[in-house]
């Protein structure tokens, strides 16, 4: 098996699926023989042809709309954003015609948005921000978040083949700095399902995307001290409840690492399921461990205080085992 | 009453269906606003009265295998894809077994078996969605085609600029019916848009072929939009029409629209009304007034036995309601 | 002083801000003599004109992003959108350019969306959402719902008065169902400040907009068994944390009653923060009466048994009491 | 080399003054490549070579009072209004003294002070923004003009098409410069609209006066824009000008435009390039070729010393980010 990055995991997921079924193709601005912004959808318009990978003009509502039409005939469209952030522009077809429309008349939506979302490349206010809290429960919607090569390609697999719409976010800062084996064509990561990706017994990190691997050093740093379970959460909506309480259950500690700024992202509806369902389980109150809330700072030097570290995590790890 | 244009090309049997679903929509939209009176219905109810004729000419103009994703002034679409007058009343009723199971109300339907799209109140967005559509029909060689109706006030949203762009480009089998009705609401089209000829607009702004037809003759809407389809079919890429008319009702069942001239409405009232314009084009093929009254008496059985099943349905079970939130549930 | 309801007081509001200050002015589709959908603005263009009152085209983007266009030129546009389902299509103005760019560049930004949401009217999915939460936890926007005659006229005020972009949920169920006196012109109602709106001192139900009359009026059914506190929120973002503390280091017990749909609204904003800094002060796990996750169904026997009611709310008093 | 236009109409000064400003903005670019390239700039590098005497002539068609929303081929544009190459390197350098004061990079900044408003990412966005500008203006009677600009790209977003209907409805003075330099990143604009002709889409989908110019050549540039802003602020309505070109760089630094054609670049670059057609200009004016030089020289002068300026500039402090996020805050 062959070692590949996180960004060749997600194109690698797009190839098996565009040749295992016809129905699945590729729209979105210049995804084409220039392969997208990042490249990560490079030789599939070579090996696939222009009727599977579709360069779009410059309209956000018309091709996400577009791939649910698509949808609505029984295609498998993939729409690809350039960046996460111009999600904003194709939030009404998202949140209103993807979302209610199975509800009200059975008609199904297998399409994938993929939305390059995360910080860390000194991208700015508009090419670096975790819009994915504007997704998280919205009935309707499948929001999904792999932080690990293997469900880069399971959970763009699984979602391709789920019939509902999901919003795949793919970190931005993972695409290069993760590599590792490419996953067996079979592989699929279960929609819905956490996964414990570090066992511990002192205390629960509750994450997602970037985070998961910024977690993960972080117990292997704070190893001396505690033994931290790290749960990925992989889907973030709808969320594995189960999988976060079972964790706190034997931690009875909690701490919701994100890297959307701390009144967004899944931080809101994490704390009020751990509020209402974990209450009697935890020994402290549960920690929440993200940005302030500001957009993302371009300059390095506000950007690296702005976002998560493995210090600010440590901190936050002994202040709540301190508790 | 000017009688609806000689159109030799539209068959005896399509004049006939073209009456008949124009009746249907007449007189189910007065049953309905009747209802809404009475306090049967809840919610809102808006009527096409006076644009019959674009719904029944652009519905019949679609072949078996198309598909369409109509607005909420064309109900006789909706009847001619094969949707019933008693799935149109179970929807405004909100009964468990509507279109919506209760979920929706009004003309907030659609019927995925007959291939119409439940349409989703936020204008512009049905636009796009047709595009894409097509797009599948074109990538599958297939020969059918997608159609979508809008109005002149939903010809200023950003989705329709997008979706008339991204059909262009791509070249695919759309067919797109604008009801100029002359308001949006409350709002004149002159104060929508600078040129309020929108098929001058599309072909100038989008490159997309455009006419205008006069959509209170219902055979002149379907020869143009049936010719329009064929092109569509043919591989000649998006076309889209513009039919003129006048919304005779108000927005909706609260607006009694004082705003629109009493003249304006007279004229498409006494001289405009696509039914009669239809009802006079019968006469005029040599059908007796009976053939014709009978087909009114008609209609109007098959509007009051459609209530009447309608009223039979049962009402919506609230247990269910977390139901289809998702095809493949989580949990 | 005269009698008004809800809906009066908001008009009065404008009709008072457009008299008092020149560069106050409104746009919208139907604005100008039909007085919008529900009349809100009825008798505005006759008083005002129509270079204060402006019909526009269905353009949310456009017009949204007109009234930040003229505010940057120092103007202070209030811009009404039908329904408050419709803020899905005017969605990236309001977080990339409202949201954004004071912090970025300093340009004030003091615009009014007005939008009217929440159910009991039978408008389904599209008429009758509660759509706030997208904008809970949006830093640069600012998010109120009045739920009394005096806020909705002195959060308008004070809204127009605001440098700050302000999304302001106007409640189309209390429109004519609440009653009261005229607030005098002086009246404002400080932004970001929640009120008790009725003592109480064995739990605390935290709400905003329609639930706070729901709230009251359950609190005297239950008058025998249990003495509520109602906190009206009034500011939901950013959310004014001290008062709901105060409260709860009261009751040791709070509710959190929303008309949105559970997973979205402020609930997760306001449990993350009860969870994380109300931990020690209650006996028993937070509780949130909302709906279910579903979009608002249309059938009145839907809608009922969707929406939160006496009945239901009193309910989950009477379980939060029991814990 | 072709040489610029004649242009009777545009006075000595303001030729010396476009030279000037395009010096200005090709060399300070330059210098940002080579400081990304050397990993002393963080994020990405926009350039506009090839377009400054887009940017240039439009930004000089102002007046004092008028206000502009550039993007971020516009350099020139900001440095007419006032903007400081100084501030150009501050923003890229993300320094604390910047105009964003680090929080935003590149091309993504403002000037509130000089009327020039931030960029915004999201294409189509400052359309809109731009109408409501005018539309300030216009109530307040006031004779001030607003401008902003977009590309062949920008064209197909939603937000365009409601600006420009907007605008149009509205009458207001706004003024917009279409960029069509032949590619949105890797994609010709042939296949983004159907009709490559934006001047004429703009007559034609919106009503509104749309003339096409040549972006190479900032005479022909100022002459169009000036008369259309005259136009505007005459109280004629919105005006819209397309200026073509060729983005002769990639779309970004990480770009190499493989994808433009070999002798479409070289000829852009050996016959039209902006810079060098108004240095002809210049000489056939009758300018000595040292006074040319002189200001090649100067240009690269004040350069140099804004960018040492910027170099002293403090970095951001992490400490004060939440600053500003409100400017009534609530805490
Ligand atoms: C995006 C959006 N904005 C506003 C509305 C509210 N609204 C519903 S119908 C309507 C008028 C539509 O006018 P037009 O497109 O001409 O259709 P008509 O009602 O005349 O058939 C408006 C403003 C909406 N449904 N969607
Ligand atoms: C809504 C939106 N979608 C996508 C992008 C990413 N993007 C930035 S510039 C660009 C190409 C723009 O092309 P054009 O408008 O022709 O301007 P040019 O770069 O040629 O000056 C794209 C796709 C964006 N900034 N905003
Ligand atoms: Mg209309
Ligand atoms: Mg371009």
């Amino acid at each position: 098996m062959s070692d590949v990055t996180y960004l060749e995991a997600i194109r690698a997921a797009m190839a098996h699926a565009m040749a295992d079924d016809p129905r699945v193709f590729l729209m979105g601005e210049d995804v084409g023989h220039f392969g997208g912004p990042f490249g990560v959808t490079k030789g599939l318009l070579e090996e696939f042809g222009p009727e599977r990978v579709i360069d779009t003009p410059i309209s956000e509502e018309g091709f996400v709309g577009a791939a649910l039409g698509a949808a609505w005939m029984g295609e498998r469209p993939i729409a690809e954003l350039q960046f996460a952030d111009f999600i904003s522009t194709c939030f009404d077809p998202l949140v209103t015609v993807a979302a209610k429309t199975h509800w009200r008349s059975g008609i199904r939506f297998p399409v994938v948005v993929r939305a390059p979302f995360g910080g860390g490349v000194r991208g700015g206010p508009f090419h670096a921000s975790c819009p994915e809290g504007w997704f998280v429960g919205v009935a309707g919607l499948k929001v999904v978040a792999p932080g690990t090569i293997e469900d880069a390609y399971g959970l763009l697999r699984s979602a391709i083949e789920d019939d509902d719409p999901v919003i795949y976010f793919e970190h931005k800062g993972l695409y290069r700095r993760l590599r590792g084996e490419l996953p067996s064509p079979a592989t699929r990561t279960p929609i819905g399902r956490a996964r414990v990706a570090r066992e511990g017994t002192d205390l629960t990190v509750v994450t997602y995307g970037a985070g998961v691997e910024l977690a993960r050093r972080t117990a292997e740093d704070v190893a001396g001290e505690a033994s931290v379970e790290v749960v990925d959460l992989r889907t973030i909506w709808p969320v594995d409840e189960d999988a976060i309480l079972t964790s706190i259950e034997k931690t009875s500690r909690v701490l919701v690492l994100q890297e959307a700024a701390r009144s967004t992202g899944a931080a809101g509806h994490l704390m009020s399921l751990i509020a209402r369902r974990a209450f009697e389980l935890l020994d402290a109150p549960p920690a929440l461990h993200a940005p302030v809330d500001t957009p993302v700072p371009f300059a390095p030097e506000l950007e690296d205080a702005y976002l998560p570290s493995t210090t600010s995590l440590t901190q936050a790890i002994r202040e709540l085992l301190a508790y | 009453m000017l009688p609806a244009s000689e159109a030799p090309s539209v068959p005896r049997a399509v004049r006939l269906e073209l009456f008949r679903l124009c009746l249907l929509q007449r007189l189910a939209e007065e049953r309905v606003m009747n209802l809404y009176r009475q306090g049967r219905i809840a919610g809102s109810v808006y009527t096409g009265r006076g644009q019959e004729g674009v719904a029944a000419g652009a519905g019949l103009a679609l072949g078996p295998d198309d598909v369409v994703a109509p607005l909420n002034r064309e109900l006789a679409c909706h009847l001619a894809r094969g949707v019933t007058v008693a799935d149109y009343f179970r929807n405004f009723l909100g009964r468990g077994t509507g279109p919506t199971r209760g979920r929706d109300g009004n003309m907030h339907f659609g019927m995925r078996d007959r291939n119409v799209f439940p349409l989703v109140s936020m204008l512009g967005d049905l636009c796009p969605v047709t595009v894409g559509a097509a797009l599948a029909f074109k990538r599958r060689r297939e020969p059918r085609v997608a159609m979508t109706f809008w109005g002149d006030g939903a010809m200023c949203t950003g989705d329709v600029h997008e979706g008339l762009n991204l059909a262009g480009v791509l070249h695919v089998p759309a067919v797109f019916v604008i009801q100029n009705n002359q308001y949006a609401y409350s709002t004149p089209t002159s104060r929508e848009m600078v040129n309020t000829n929108i098929a001058e607009r599309i072909r100038g702004g989008w490159s997309i072929p455009a006419e205008s037809v006069d959509g209170t003759d219902a055979l002149a809407v379907y020869e143009t939009v049936r010719a329009a389809v064929e092109r569509a079919r043919a591989g000649e890429g998006p076309q889209a029409i513009e039919a003129k008319s006048l919304r005779i009702e108000g927005h909706a069942a609260h607006d009694d629209a004082r705003y629109v001239p009493a003249e304006l409405r007279h004229e498409y009232s006494a001289r405009l009304d696509p039914i009669e314009r239809l009802a006079a084009r019968l006469r005029l093929d040599g059908h007796p007034g009976e053939v014709v009254d009978a087909m009114r008496a008609q209609a109007l059985d098959e509007v009051n036995a459609a209530l009447a099943e309608a009223e039979q349905a049962p009402p919506p079970d609230p247990s269910t309601i977390e139901d289809g939130v998702y095809s493949n549930p989580l949990r």
